[in-house]
Formats: structure tokens, C-alpha cells, sequence
């Protein structure tokens, strides 16, 4: 097993918390590749009781999902969601980036403060970059803590997102009559889309 | 697996939407809105729209908003508070269903039922997508409930360290700055052999008082001061010096015979008075 | 890989602490053997990054000792000595052995507790041999740690050390009526002077 392997094994290992490959190359002694390291141990992971886990752009080790029922001791009561909170979450995920008005008018109810002030303190979702539009208003994004939680690679793995965006569920559609929505506004949402998670996930 | 993946959102479908009277149905919706409410007017439209059994793109809109209107009619006749979007959604409805009802008017500007209908329907599928991909977001193996961080995760430890440097030329210059250090004091050295004004008229001060006759200045010189040639340089000039002094004090006279004879001083006359 | 040493590797890996063979029996499904399992995994990390230790009567996952430079990320600040170390440094290299009273009557201050800690920590100078003088007072030597930074083969190397000698001014000589100790009583006085130039390095 070669030494860089070892190093990265120990790293992941050591923390709760997702590290990055510009991290592990931080901590690494000068001229490591963690990322080539990486690809071997993960593979050297592969079906065993703990995984090597991609959560954005970083990485993690995690106990295999299926080996849940022997972890009682160690679960966590996460605070219930209240369906306010959920569908805000899911909307913001696929949606990012998204400002308030447009979740209010997907869901069709105002949002109230209360539950993105929830989803902010969990540090699920985050404010992302302001949209071009008129006031500039702010958008939301979901975090690394938010892939980290269910289990995402990127939020392209999200579940059923390819089927929404094929249905045209994701599309920015004005209401008829209504004056359209400047084209910054989806040129926004098609960026995100296109460059990927590392593009929500910075600062 | 287990059962923790109880989901919050099985809750998203308060009532089943079996055949029932419609009477039954208004009613069991109407106590609805009354215990827990909906989460809007497009929820209502949503869950009443489930009643059609269809795909939500081939809903009919009209008989949607039939069912609306009779909703807020039913809430009406039982007194329940209705919010004012709840109403807003109800004159809009009862709008449409005159434009999907009519044949459209062609002299009409804005857009036609159809394309509002269309765009509800949208509205109402993409809710519901959003809520089922909400479902199966909430239903993914989730951290800390069915796998796990590392337990016991050690901290990074935080390591500052100084390191303090220093050049041989630092060392060589603080060495030569300590020994060379009394090199620096001559200054205070030199001062030894001067004799300042200020001292020589202060001397001289004491003196004048017992200087009744002429006498030669060079006799006021301090002790000591007339072997070394740089002391006895210093020493005559500040008494030369302080010697005018007294003179413009009007304390002492001065003479001098010829160039290069003896300076004489002796006290004014004046100044016994 | 057998399913029970998987189960083993997950408990171990989330556990907070080391767990029991009992503990883990109890854990797992009936009829499972966590000692043999623990004998197969145990080896299969050896010579890993993460290694399966024991502690106590338990059992934990724990990262390679040799490994452990990887969990701490270390700064390094250079910072110029002060002026009162590098005197007092000169004065041991030039002089050594030195008591710290000749170092005193060298530089005309008393050299404060911290300066020389700072040195010995350093470990460029230790203590040497005692001086066969009235209290028996230690003495200071440079270290090889000092020759080495200054790329110094010994201390007669120091650059000037001759001139300086043939100029008299090596010649350490106690000033007249002075006892060479007598710099103590200054001490307090001296200090604060001392103090002004080494200020970072006082405790």
C-alpha cells in the first residue's frame, strides 16, 4: 500500500468532517498527490464496513448505509422538519440558485422567515451569489453540509433531477401575461447547472 | 431497513381522496381547513386536483376550479375564516372558468384561457414534483441515521510555532556593539578635559570678591588644568569667556597692557558698594 | 471481506470510544463471533494508515503513530531575535564557559531569566560545567545546534575571534573592585531596561 495512501487514509479517517483535495495536499508533505491516492482508496474501500465518500469537492469516509442497525448508539435525532422547511429545502436544491419570490411562487404561499432561518442555522443551504435581476435580491444554495447529510456526490446526483429538467419542471416559466423575466435570471440558473457543484459551492 | 425513515412528509396527503359524496368530501375538506389548513390556495388546488385521478397535465382546469368555488362556498356557508389569498384565488378562478367557458373574443388582448389553464396546471405539477422529489430526498440514507462519521474524530491540532533567526553578521554586530561600547562614551571622556563657560564663571563668581588688585586671569585657572596643554586650552578660554561676562556685568574690569601681555582682572569699584 | 468484520470495522470506526468484545457481541446480530472477527480485521490494517489498537479490555481504530505529523498543521513564524538575546548569545559564544554574572558585567545589564530560557529552548546554548569559583555558579556553552545555524565548524571558528583576542578586548577581566558576581543586586533595575528590548520573550 503505497505511503500516500496511507497518509490519505489516515486523514479521512481522523475527521468527521469532509477534507478537500487542496486540504489533504495542504497537510501532505510537499509534492503528494491526494487525489491519485484517492482514486486507490477508494477503490480499496469498495463493499467493505466503511466507505470513502465524495461530498462535493471533498472527501470523506462514512460507515456502510447498510450496516445502519448496528449503530443505534450512535444516532443522531435530527431535528423534525417541519413540510414548510422540507419542501423550502428541496425547492433551493434543485432550484439553486434561487431567491425567495421564487420559491414563494413555487410553493404558492409566502415563506416565512422562521423556516429559512431553520435551514441556514442547520447549514443545509447558504446565500448564494444575487441574482441579475431587478433589486438584485439575494439566492439560496444547499452546502456541503446538505450533500454531506444525504449522501450527495454533487447536487447533479440528486435524486429525479435529469426527469425534472426533462419535464421541464425546472424551467423558469413566467405566468402568461405576466412580463417576462429578464434573461440573466435563468442564464444564472443554466450557469449553475452547467459548471457544476464546485460553481454553488464556492465563496 | 428500519423504521426511523417514518417520513415527514407522508403527512402531505391529509385525506385520501376516495369516491365520496361530493357533499362528504366538501365537508371533510372544509374541517380540514378548519383544524389544519392549507398551505395556500394552490395547495388546495393540488389536493383537490388528486381527486381527478389524471396526470396533472391532462387536468381538467375547469373542473378544478368548479371545485374551488364550491370549496369557498361550502367554507362560507360554515363561517371559516377565510384568508384573503384564499379569495384572491377564487375570483381568479371564477375568471378563468368564464374565459374557458366563453369562446374566446378576438378583439380580447392578454393571454387566452387555455394559456392560463396551461400554466396552472405547470404551477400544480411542478408543486408536486417538488414534494416528491422533497419525499425522496427526505427518504435517502441519511448521516448520523443511517451512516455514520468517524466517531471519534480527532481534531487538527493547531500547531504555531516560532522560530527565532538570527545571521552571524547579527551576532558579530551584537559581540563588536558590546565591546566596542566604551568606544561609544568618549564623548563623555572628552567632556572631562572641557571646561564649559558656565563652570569657569561660577568659579570665577566665588573668586572676584578677593580680586581687589589686578591680577592675571590665567591665575583663576582651576587646579590642575594648566599641565595638560588641551585642559589649559579649555580652561583659558571659558575663563577668558566667563571673565567678559563679569565684565558686562558691570562685576570685574579687564586690561591688557599690550598684544599678547597678560590679561589683568580685578573687581569694579562699583561693585564693593 | 466476512460480513461480521464488516460490522466490526463500521462500529469501531463510529464509536466516540473504544468498544468491548461484549459490547460488540451484544451489537451484532446473534450468533456472531467479534473476537474473530477482530483477529481478521486487525490484521488486514496492518501497515495501513489507521490501525485497530486496543485499549484497555476494549477496542478502537486509531491512526498510524507514525502518521501523526498528518493531524496537526504547523506555522512556522520566523521571528528576529532580539537585540539582549543576541548579545547575551555572543557574549557565550565568545566567552563560553560564561556564568551568567560574567555575561552580566560583559554586556554592563543583567540578563534576564527569559532571555537565556529563550536560547536554552532554542537549544542553542546549554548549561556547561560549573566554575570552581566561590557559589559554584553554572556556566553556559554554546550547543552544536548554534554551530550548525551559523555553519560553524566549533566556536574557535567564529569569525574575528582572533583579532578581537589580539585587541584585548576577549580579555575577561573583572573590573577593578568588582566582585564578578556582584551583578545580581541590579538585577531588578537592570531587568527593566532588558525588558523594553525583549519584551516578546518575557513570561
Amino acid at each position: 500500500m503505497g505511503e500516500q495512501e496511507r497518509m490519505v487514509e489516515a486523514v479521512l479517517f481522523a475527521s468527521a468532517t469532509p477534507v478537500t483535495v487542496a486540504e489533504l495536499n495542504d497537510r501532505m508533505p510537499h509534492g503528494c498527490d491526494a487525489a491519485e491516492a484517492l482514486v486507490h482508496l477508494r477503490k480499496r474501500y469498495e463493499g467493505r464496513g466503511v466507505h470513502v465518500a465524495r461530498v462535493g469537492d471533498a472527501w470523506a469516509m462514512r460507515t456502510a448505509p447498510d450496516l445502519s442497525f448496528l449503530m443505534q448508539t450512535e444516532t443522531v435525532e435530527t431535528r423534525k422538519l417541519s413540510r414548510a422547511a422540507i419542501e423550502t429545502l428541496a425547492i433551493i436544491a434543485y432550484h439553486a440558485p434561487v431567491t425567495r419570490a421564487e420559491i414563494e411562487e413555487i410553493r404558492g404561499v409566502s415563506v416565512s422567515r422562521g423556516t429559512v432561518d431553520q435551514l441556514l442555522e442547520m447549514e443545509w443551504i447558504r446565500f448564494g451569489r444575487r441574482k441579475m435581476t431587478p433589486g438584485r435580491p439575494v439566492t439560496f444554495v444547499v452546502t456541503q453540509d446538505f450533500l454531506d447529510h444525504f449522501g450527495l456526490e454533487s447536487a447533479r446526483d440528486l435524486p429525479g433531477l435529469k426527469e425534472l429538467r426533462a419535464a421541464g419542471l425546472l424551467d423558469n416559466r413566467p405566468p402568461p401575461g405576466a412580463m417576462p423575466q429578464g434573461g440573466e435570471g435563468d442564464m444564472d440558473r443554466d450557469e449553475a447547472i452547467d459548471t457544476g457543484q464546485s460553481e454553488l459551492f464556492e465563496d | 431497513m428500519t423504521d426511523p425513515k417514518t417520513d415527514e412528509m407522508t403527512e402531505q396527503d391529509p385525506f385520501t381522496p376516495e369516491p365520496q359524496s361530493v357533499a362528504d368530501r366538501l365537508a371533510a375538506e372544509a374541517l380540514i381547513v378548519d383544524v389544519d389548513g392549507f398551505e395556500g390556495p394552490l395547495d388546495l388546488l393540488l389536493t383537490l386536483s388528486r381527486t381527478q385521478k389524471v396526470d396533472l397535465r391532462r387536468i381538467s382546469v375547469l373542473q378544478l376550479a368548479r371545485q374551488y368555488l364550491a370549496f369557498v362556498e361550502q367554507a362560507k356557508a360554515l363561517r371559516l375564516e377565510l384568508a384573503a389569498d384564499y379569495l384572491v384565488m377564487a375570483a381568479w378562478l371564477a375568471f378563468l372558468k368564464s374565459r374557458l367557458l366563453l369562446p374566446p373574443d378576438p378583439t380580447e388582448d392578454g393571454p387566452s384561457g387555455e394559456d392560463l389553464a396551461a400554466h396552472l396546471a405547470f404551477q400544480l405539477e411542478r408543486l408536486q414534483a417538488m414534494r416528491d422529489v422533497a419525499a425522496r430526498l427526505m427518504g435517502r440514507d441519511r448521516l448520523g441515521r443511517d451512516f455514520f462519521a468517524r466517531g471519534e474524530s480527532q481534531q487538527v491540532e493547531r500547531v504555531r510555532a516560532i522560530r527565532y533567526t538570527a545571521t552571524l553578521l547579527d551576532l558579530m554586530q551584537g559581540y563588536a556593539r558590546i565591546r566596542t561600547r566604551d568606544e561609544f562614551r568618549p564623548f563623555v571622556m572628552d567632556r572631562d578635559k572641557v571646561f564649559t563657560m558656565e563652570q569657569a564663571l561660577e568659579r570665577m563668581r566665588g573668586l572676584i570678591g578677593f580680586a581687589g588688585t589686578w591680577t592675571d586671569i590665567s591665575s583663576y585657572l582651576p587646579e590642575g588644568w594648566d599641565v595638560d596643554p588641551v585642559k589649559w586650552r579649555s580652561a583659558t578660554a571659558s575663563t577668558f569667556a566667563a571673565s567678559l561676562e563679569l565684565v558686562k556685568e558691570g562685576k570685574a574690569e579687564l586690561r591688557q597692557s599690550g598684544l599678547f601681555a597678560l590679561i589683568q582682572l580685578r573687581r569694579t569699584e562699583r561693585s564693593r558698594d
